[in-house]
């Protein structure tokens, strides 16, 4: 039933549905509130599960890994500097194809040092060898936080869920929780096959020489790329379950003929479904990229047929690069017979405010030449002059 | 669409104004949003706090440019350009001060509605927490929402005392509040 | 006779200003206090690693910063390691500018101990300052090792279930000195003078020094912002927060307390231990508890003064006409 | 509008252009309020303002503080009954300041050194004043007219001034050296004495008031109060008064073997003590109280409890709260006196009222019965002023309804302290009231502010401390004019000034200045305009209240933060000169 609820604490309920029996909380802005609700629940009896106050991220990941191998549903939830420092165990954790899951309250990464509001901690993990589902809005993270943990234990792979940190964990909206019963009929009880136990002692995680790596590393590939379909079932059965329409791989909304498309990943997108009822203009499809990995190549080319120009508007920056979505999404619609031309441009780096006016200033920008990479929201007239002159198109 | 901001200073509760707010108008089937100003909140630093109310789903997320209504829960925030900066032509002002609303209004050029939010609260709740008495102030005003949806929501909240003496509160300021004097400009700016 | 402006008599003050105003800290901040206090005794001659955390984030929002001194910030759990790299780099110039590591209780006891125990077991000449304010309260409260047993925090909150945090407060300096290092010992706000004299013996030693300085919260330990001395000095007073010095591991030195306070005094101002005071039974057994760990203090460290000293507990603040020209 | 740097690093201390002073909504403020010590002194010194300087080593500057109320310290050192340390916040710490010591000590290191009351020279039209009497009233009057600049004419019926002090005090609690160096030095300063000048004999008061603008009168209380018991008086009445004055002159006193004393001043006590050392068996009775805590100062003896304690040890025996229900007369010879047990009780509008018990009657043989009840105006050359009253009615500045120009003070005033500190400010408030005369401008209205309780101090910044007590002469030794009180050596003053608590005062110990959290406490050497060590920067402080609370003295103190009355009321930036705190 239909409840105002502030982002983390939506997270917070949904995780609870799921029946967790470990939860790891260390404290990170902004997604602090996620841990903090756990702890309130486990406080007053509402959940009965073990909660381990760790003293660092870097602990917090390898308890869940810990709990989750010793056969327990596990979760644990970060941001920024925390992704980071548990990034060593976030690989060992993909590799030893461990199921958990992950909530990721998107924020800037130091130096300089940020509190607010982008993308590029989970971006700089995306070859961890974790599934990343990204949400549009708050409903959308209460519904795939749910499918998350069904996903993570049939692929036997960790999955990250990103959330935009504070524009979506510290917002307030009207959202739907599922009842207890619909979730545990969706999501059964956690089953690990290599879970460790005494009766049939495996050993994970052991050395692996040259002559085995490659097979090692072409199943986890293997397992990632089959994860879409996992994806899109989960989303399916949960559509089913709970009413609500669900897109996992890619959400397209805009009329077919469109030849303009401008492509997002989490709460922008619902600013640019704003700012286009609001300034008009060309018909143009708005695109969501739900998975993030693995790449839904197919689904991206199906959306993108017919589009002669796709905007790419991403939330960070690799400094030196040509992009990271847009480098992607070029490679994933070079194969297609006439690819559109993708610009690529980010914005609201370091929790900058994306206002609806980025519409317009991105259609206004794709008729002008501009840099293959760059933020459409830089303000030049902070930047040294010689600096600022280097700014203009090459 | 309704958009209103709320300033305060860190620890005066204007976060929690904004989500009573938006929890009022979701409880009556209206579509709202609300969110802090991100940042490190410091005890004693001004902080705002945003709202949205809409008949429709409200999709984007983005911060609040050009409230229509001010909720000042510290009247020294007056002094700072930026508590006024993007109010709509013509928005409304309710501002927890001793001051009489005719002076501010002119000083300010904008619709103030002053109200001791502070002696109020302090007298019925027992201590100063004036945001519950400038919602009650802010819905008698403009009609936007029925007032007892303010109720039911504090009721989410509190129970006890704590509750019985908030919504005395809000009777005591609904009561002395002139109602819908700023229901038209409510209207104008959701279309 | 020339009128002075603020500026002109803020840049001549007797006592090196290491922070300056204009930081945003909350009103009656224990960390921001503690941190000049500190700097007025090691002087300019030093450069700063710092971890994230309040203090890091209250002095230096773009463009602006606080500090005077050469000062660094790179993450949370790296602090003593930077340091050590900063000392090795100094050593390495013959240059005896000292090192300083500043940090708050979740970045010394918890996600900074690692990197704090290899600079210690490798001697580096680094003093490291431990502001303990007893929970993350940058993000807002959370409980961390150092949080005492039974206070509330976001995530130890008083709950039908617990009575605030389960745990005790880690014996951090217990641990410190098992690394045998010449100096560490304790301080709090209340008592400056005294706070600043174990500054200069941590930086005369050589070798690594460390100092834990009790910094009261007004937000997090919910007392009034004008409290925060008045709660510090109960602290050391009830024997909660013991005032010692240790060195290679023995205890060499400690403030006696000349008149004990029960523990209630000093809980009764807190809003952290505010369900301690309702009149459930677990209430009083905790209350007991906590009032058992002060007596254990107090006989372990031998800190009851058998009688009045000039720096026990009630001396040592005492004030003099024209202050305290040397401490 | 800042240029983005390289690892965004920032330059030092730029968080100055970061006011935070509009985080507050109260405010620190340097709050001056008078001391106890100050409230409770009739004379109008501020014993914290002196001690203060004492405490710097500077005795000149503490003299010349101190002499700014009250001229004659080594006299008022030695017999005031010192209300400022009954009503010292200390004493409810540990014990009160021996401010009358300190006194004491400055007083004589005037004489010792001569320091200068340094008077202004008189303008040749100075204006000029008359004075009648020049006892403690007088000759305060006087000075603190010559401090404005008035000439004044001092006139005593007798050869020499001091008036009471001369006549009343014994040696042994006044020595007639120090009497005489301190009135001396006083008189050398600048006032015209003119002795063997009796109003009414040599000079009428009509004659005074045509040749002087403004008259002072101070003729004390020389005429003894008539006593009886139911109209019964002895043959022999010698009242307390006489005999002491024989005594003081003459060193001669009556054979006696065995005397009631009557009455509880310090004519009384003296006169038992004095009685005493001839070996005579001495009782005092009077309808007071002892002094103590949680006596009202109307109920109780108007005496030093160190004086009352010196005449227990002398052997007088005391019965307070009696009163004498009969003489038992043989004849006309008294034979003993029938004593009750009496209590004198508050009727509510400030009067009292002496209540006896019946049933608690006792009898006393002694020989003689002495009245020490007090004395009345001599009226000779008033007569037409007093009428039939005892004492001039006159306002608080002495100011004689009806009679512009006139003025009363001391003694001679209804409801007088009856002390010398009384007398010295009689004389002082008189003296401005009659300046405000002479040039015909409205008196000054002295405002009465509430002065610093204990309450408001921090006492975590204090030590108990033992007050230093004064040697007394032992008993056995106490027989001819030798002063009994030692008073306290420069050491011990020097430790007792260390031990005041400056209440209500600035005394520069850096606890504001050190425990700000944000450094908006900058510490001056020069003083402050307000009289402190210390600046509150407001640009930056942001009204936590700390320095307030942890204020050892209560100078400072939190104020609501008064909103500008125009919105936008621009920060002060740093380059303007201060308005409040010129530094001098």
């Amino acid at each position: 039933m239909r409840q105002a609820l502030e982002g983390s604490q939506a997270i917070a309920q949904a995780v609870a549905l799921c029946r967790p029996q470990v939860v790891a909380a260390y404290p990170i802005t902004p997604q602090t509130h996620i841990v903090e609700n756990l702890a309130r629940l486990v406080a007053d009896g509402k959940l009965g599960c073990e909660l381990v106050s760790v003293e660092s991220e870097f602990s917090a990941a390898s308890v869940a890994l810990g709990a989750a191998c010793a056969g327990s549903r596990a979760y644990t939830a970060s941001a920024s500097q925390g992704i980071l420092l548990m990034s060593e165990v976030l690989y060992n954790i993909a590799g030893l194809r461990v199921p958990l899951v992950l909530t990721c309250a998107n924020r800037a990464l130091s130096a300089p040092l940020s509190i607010w509001n982008d993308q590029q901690d989970s971006m700089a993990v995306r070859d961890a060898g974790w599934i990343q589902l990204y949400c549009a809005d708050n409903q959308e993270a209460v519904d795939i936080t749910i499918q998350a943990f069904r996903i993570a234990e049939r692929c036997e792979l960790p999955v990250m869920v990103c959330v935009d940190g504070f524009t979506l964990t510290h917002t307030l909206e009207p959202l739907e929780l599922p009842s207890q019963e619909i979730v545990d009929r969706f999501l059964p009880p956690y089953r690990f096959s290599r879970g460790l136990d005494p009766l049939a002692p495996l050993s994970m995680g052991t050395l692996v020489a040259p002559e085995y790596f490659t097979e090692a590393r072409h199943l986890h590939h293997e397992a990632l790329l089959a994860a879409r379909q996992e994806v899109e079932a989960a989303a399916a059965d949960w559509a089913a379950a709970c009413g609500r329409e669900q897109a996992p791989l890619v959400r397209v909304d805009g009329p077919p003929e469109a030849t303009i498309g401008m492509l997002t990943l989490g709460s922008v997108f619902g600013t640019l479904l704003d700012a286009r009822d609001q300034f008009g203009g060309p018909p143009v499809k708005l695109l969501h990229l739900g998975c993030f990995r693995p790449f839904p190549t197919e689904a991206l080319r199906a959306a993108c047929t017919g589009l002669e120009h796709l905007i790419v508007l991403e939330r960070a920056i690799s400094p030196g690069a040509d992009g990271i979505v847009g480098a992607e999404v070029r490679s994933a619609l070079m194969e297609l017979d006439h690819p559109p031309r993708v610009h690529n441009f980010a914005a609201g780096l370091g929790g900058r405010d994306v206002p609806l006016a980025i519409y317009p200033r991105l259609l206004d920008a794709i008729g002008k030449p501009h840099p293959r990479m760059s933020a459409i929201d830089l303000r030049p007239e902070l930047l040294p002059d010689k600096a600022h002159a280097a700014g203009e198109a090459p | 669409m309704i958009e209103i901001r709320i300033h305060g200073r860190g620890g005066q509760g204007s976060v929690v104004a904004a989500y009573v707010l938006a929890t009022t108008a979701i409880d009556v089937g209206r579509f709202a949003q609300a969110f802090p100003a991100f940042g490190a909140e410091r005890r004693g630093a001004p902080v705002a706090s945003f709202v949205r109310i809409a008949a429709t789903p409200i999709r984007r997320h983005c911060q609040v440019a050009q409230p229509a209504f001010l909720i000042i829960q510290d009247e020294t925030l007056l002094e700072l350009p930026e508590t006024l900066a993007g109010l709509l032509p013509g928005g409304g002002i309710v501002a927890n001060t001793q001051r009489d609303s005719q002076a501010l209004s002119d000083t300010l050029g904008h619709p103030v509605h002053a109200l001791p939010a502070t002696r109020l609260s302090r007298d019925t709740l027992g201590r100063p927490m004036p945001n519950t008495a400038l919602l009650a102030a802010f819905l008698t005003l403009t009609n936007l929402l029925p007032v007892a949806g303010l109720k039911d929501a504090l009721a989410q909240r509190f129970k006890g005392d704590v509750l019985a003496r908030n919504l005395d509160l809000i009777d005591q300021v609904a009561a002395a509040t002139p109602a819908g004097l700023w229901q038209e400009r409510a209207h104008a700016t959701s279309a | 006779m020339t009128t002075r402006t603020l500026l002109d008599l803020r840049l001549n003050q007797p006592r090196f200003q290491g922070m300056e105003a204009g930081h945003r800290a909350c009103q009656g901040c224990g960390q921001a206090l503690a941190a000049r206090l500190v700097l007025e005794a090691t002087g300019p001659d030093v450069v700063v690693a710092n971890a994230t955390g309040c203090l890091e984030v209250f002095t230096t929002a773009w463009p602006d910063s606080a500090w005077r001194v050469a000062w660094l910030h790179s993450l949370f759990e790296n602090t003593a390691a930077v340091a050590a790299g900063m000392e090795a780099a100094l050593k390495a110039q013959g240059r005896n500018t000292k090192v300083l590591a500043f940090a708050g209780d979740g970045g010394t006891f918890d996600i900074g101990f690692q990197a704090l125990s290899g600079m210690l077991e490798r001697g580096h000449n680094v003093l490291f300052v431990c502001f303990d304010n007893e929970a993350y309260m940058n993000t807002g409260v959370q409980r961390s090792g150092s949080t005492p047993h039974a206070a509330a925090t976001t995530t130890s909150p008083a709950g039908v279930a617990r009575m605030g945090k389960r745990h005790l407060k880690k014996d951090i300096l217990s641990i410190i000195a098992a690394h045998h290092i010449p100096y560490a010992a304790t301080a709090s706000v209340a008592y400056p003078a005294d706070l600043r004299k174990k500054v200069r013996r941590g930086l005369q030693v050589d070798g690594p020094s460390f100092l834990q300085i009790h910094s009261p919260c007004p937000l997090g330990w919910a007392h009034g912002s004008e409290l925060s001395i008045e709660v510090a000095r109960l602290a050391v007073q009830t024997g909660l927060f013991p005032l010692i010095e240790l060195e290679r591991g023995a205890l060499t030195g400690a403030m006696h307390i000349r008149q004990i306070r029960p523990v209630t005094e000093y809980l009764k101002l807190q809003g952290r231990f505010r369900h301690l005071f309702t009149d459930d039974p677990r209430a009083r057994e905790e209350l007991a508890h906590l009032q058992a760990l002060a007596d254990h203090n107090i006989e372990i460290y031998d800190l009851l003064g058998n009688s009045p000293e000039a720096l026990d507990t009630e001396g040592a603040d005492t004030v003099r006409r024209g202050g305290l020209h040397s401490a | 509008m800042p240029t983005m740097t390289p690892g965004a690093f920032a330059h030092p201390a730029t968080s100055l252009d970061f006011k935070t002073g509009t985080w507050r909504t109260q405010r620190p403020v340097h709050h001056l309020r008078p001391a106890p010590c100050h409230s409770g002194c009739p004379a109008g010194e501020s014993p914290r303002d002196y001690l203060a300087r004492v405490a710097e080593g500077n005795l000149q500057a503490a003299w010349e503080n101190l002499v700014a109320a009250n001229p004659l310290p080594a006299i008022s050192g030695r017999v005031c009954d010192h209300p400022c340390e009954t009503a010292c916040n200390r004493g409810q710490f540990d014990s009160a300041v021996a401010i009358h010591n300190v006194e004491r000590l400055l007083g004589d290191e005037a004489i010792r050194c001569g320091w200068d009351y340094a008077l202004p020279p008189l303008a040749a039209d100075a204006p000029k004043a008359a004075l009648v009497g020049a006892g403690p009233a007088g000759l305060s009057c006087a000075y603190h007219l010559r401090r404005q600049g008035v000439r004044a004419v001092l006139m005593d019926r007798l050869p020499v001034a001091g008036g009471t002090l001369r006549m009343a005090l014994p040696g042994y609690r006044l020595p007639r050296e120090v009497l005489e160096a301190e009135v001396a030095r006083l008189l050398a300063a600048g006032i015209d004495f003119v002795p063997n000048m009796a109003l009414g004999r040599d000079v009428s008061l009509a004659e005074l008031q045509q040749d002087y603008a403004a008259v002072f009168l101070g003729p004390g209380r020389h005429r003894p109060r008539n006593w009886d018991v139911d109209g019964h008086t002895p043959r022999d009445l010698h009242p307390a008064l006489t005999l002491l004055q024989e005594w003081v002159a003459f060193g001669t006193l009556p054979e006696i073997h065995s005397a009631v004393i009557v009455g509880g001043g310090n004519s009384a006590i003296d006169m038992a003590r004095v009685l005493a050392r001839t070996g005579a068996k001495v009782h005092l009775v009077t309808h007071d109280a002892l002094p103590g805590p949680g006596v009202a100062r109307e109920a109780a003896m108007k005496v030093a409890p160190r004086d009352i304690r010196a005449a227990e040890e002398e052997g007088v025996i005391l019965h307070p709260e009696h009163g004498v229900y009969h003489i038992i007369l043989r004849g006309e010879k008294v034979a003993g006196v029938e004593l009750v047990r009496m209590k004198k009780l508050a009727l509510g509008n400030g009067r009292y009222e002496v209540v006896p018990f019946e049933g608690t009657e006792t009898v006393l043989h002694v020989d003689q019965v002495i009245p020490a009840i007090g004395q009345e105006v001599a009226p000779d050359g008033m007569e037409s002023l007093l009428g039939k009253r005892a004492f001039f009615h006159v306002d608080a500045a002495g100011r004689l309804a009806g009679h512009a120009g006139l003025f009363v003070g001391g003694d001679a005033r209804q409801g007088a302290w009856g002390t010398v500190s009384g007398a010295v400010g009689d004389g002082r408030r008189a003296a401005f009231a009659m300046l405000a005369h002479l040039r015909n401008e409205a008196a000054a209205q002295e405002t009465e502010i509430a002065p610093i309780g204990l309450a408001e101090l921090n006492l975590n910044y204090f030590e108990q401390a033992p007050r230093a007590e004064e040697v007394l002469l032992p008993v056995a030794d106490r027989t001819g004019c030798a002063e009994i009180a030692q008073g306290l050596s420069a050491v011990q003053v020097a430790a007792e000034a260390a031990r005041c608590f400056s209440c209500g005062n600035c005394m520069a110990c850096d606890n504001c200045w050190t425990l700000c959290p944000d450094q908006a406490v900058l510490k001056t050497r020069e003083l402050a305009a307000d009289g402190s060590h210390y600046v509150i920067d407001y640009d930056y402080c942001k009204g936590c209240g700390l320095c307030a609370h942890e204020c050892p003295v209560g100078y400072l103190a939190m104020e609501v933060e008064p909103v500008a009355s125009a919105p936008f009321a621009s920060c002060r930036t740093e380059g303007t000169p201060l308005d409040a705190p010129v530094l001098r």
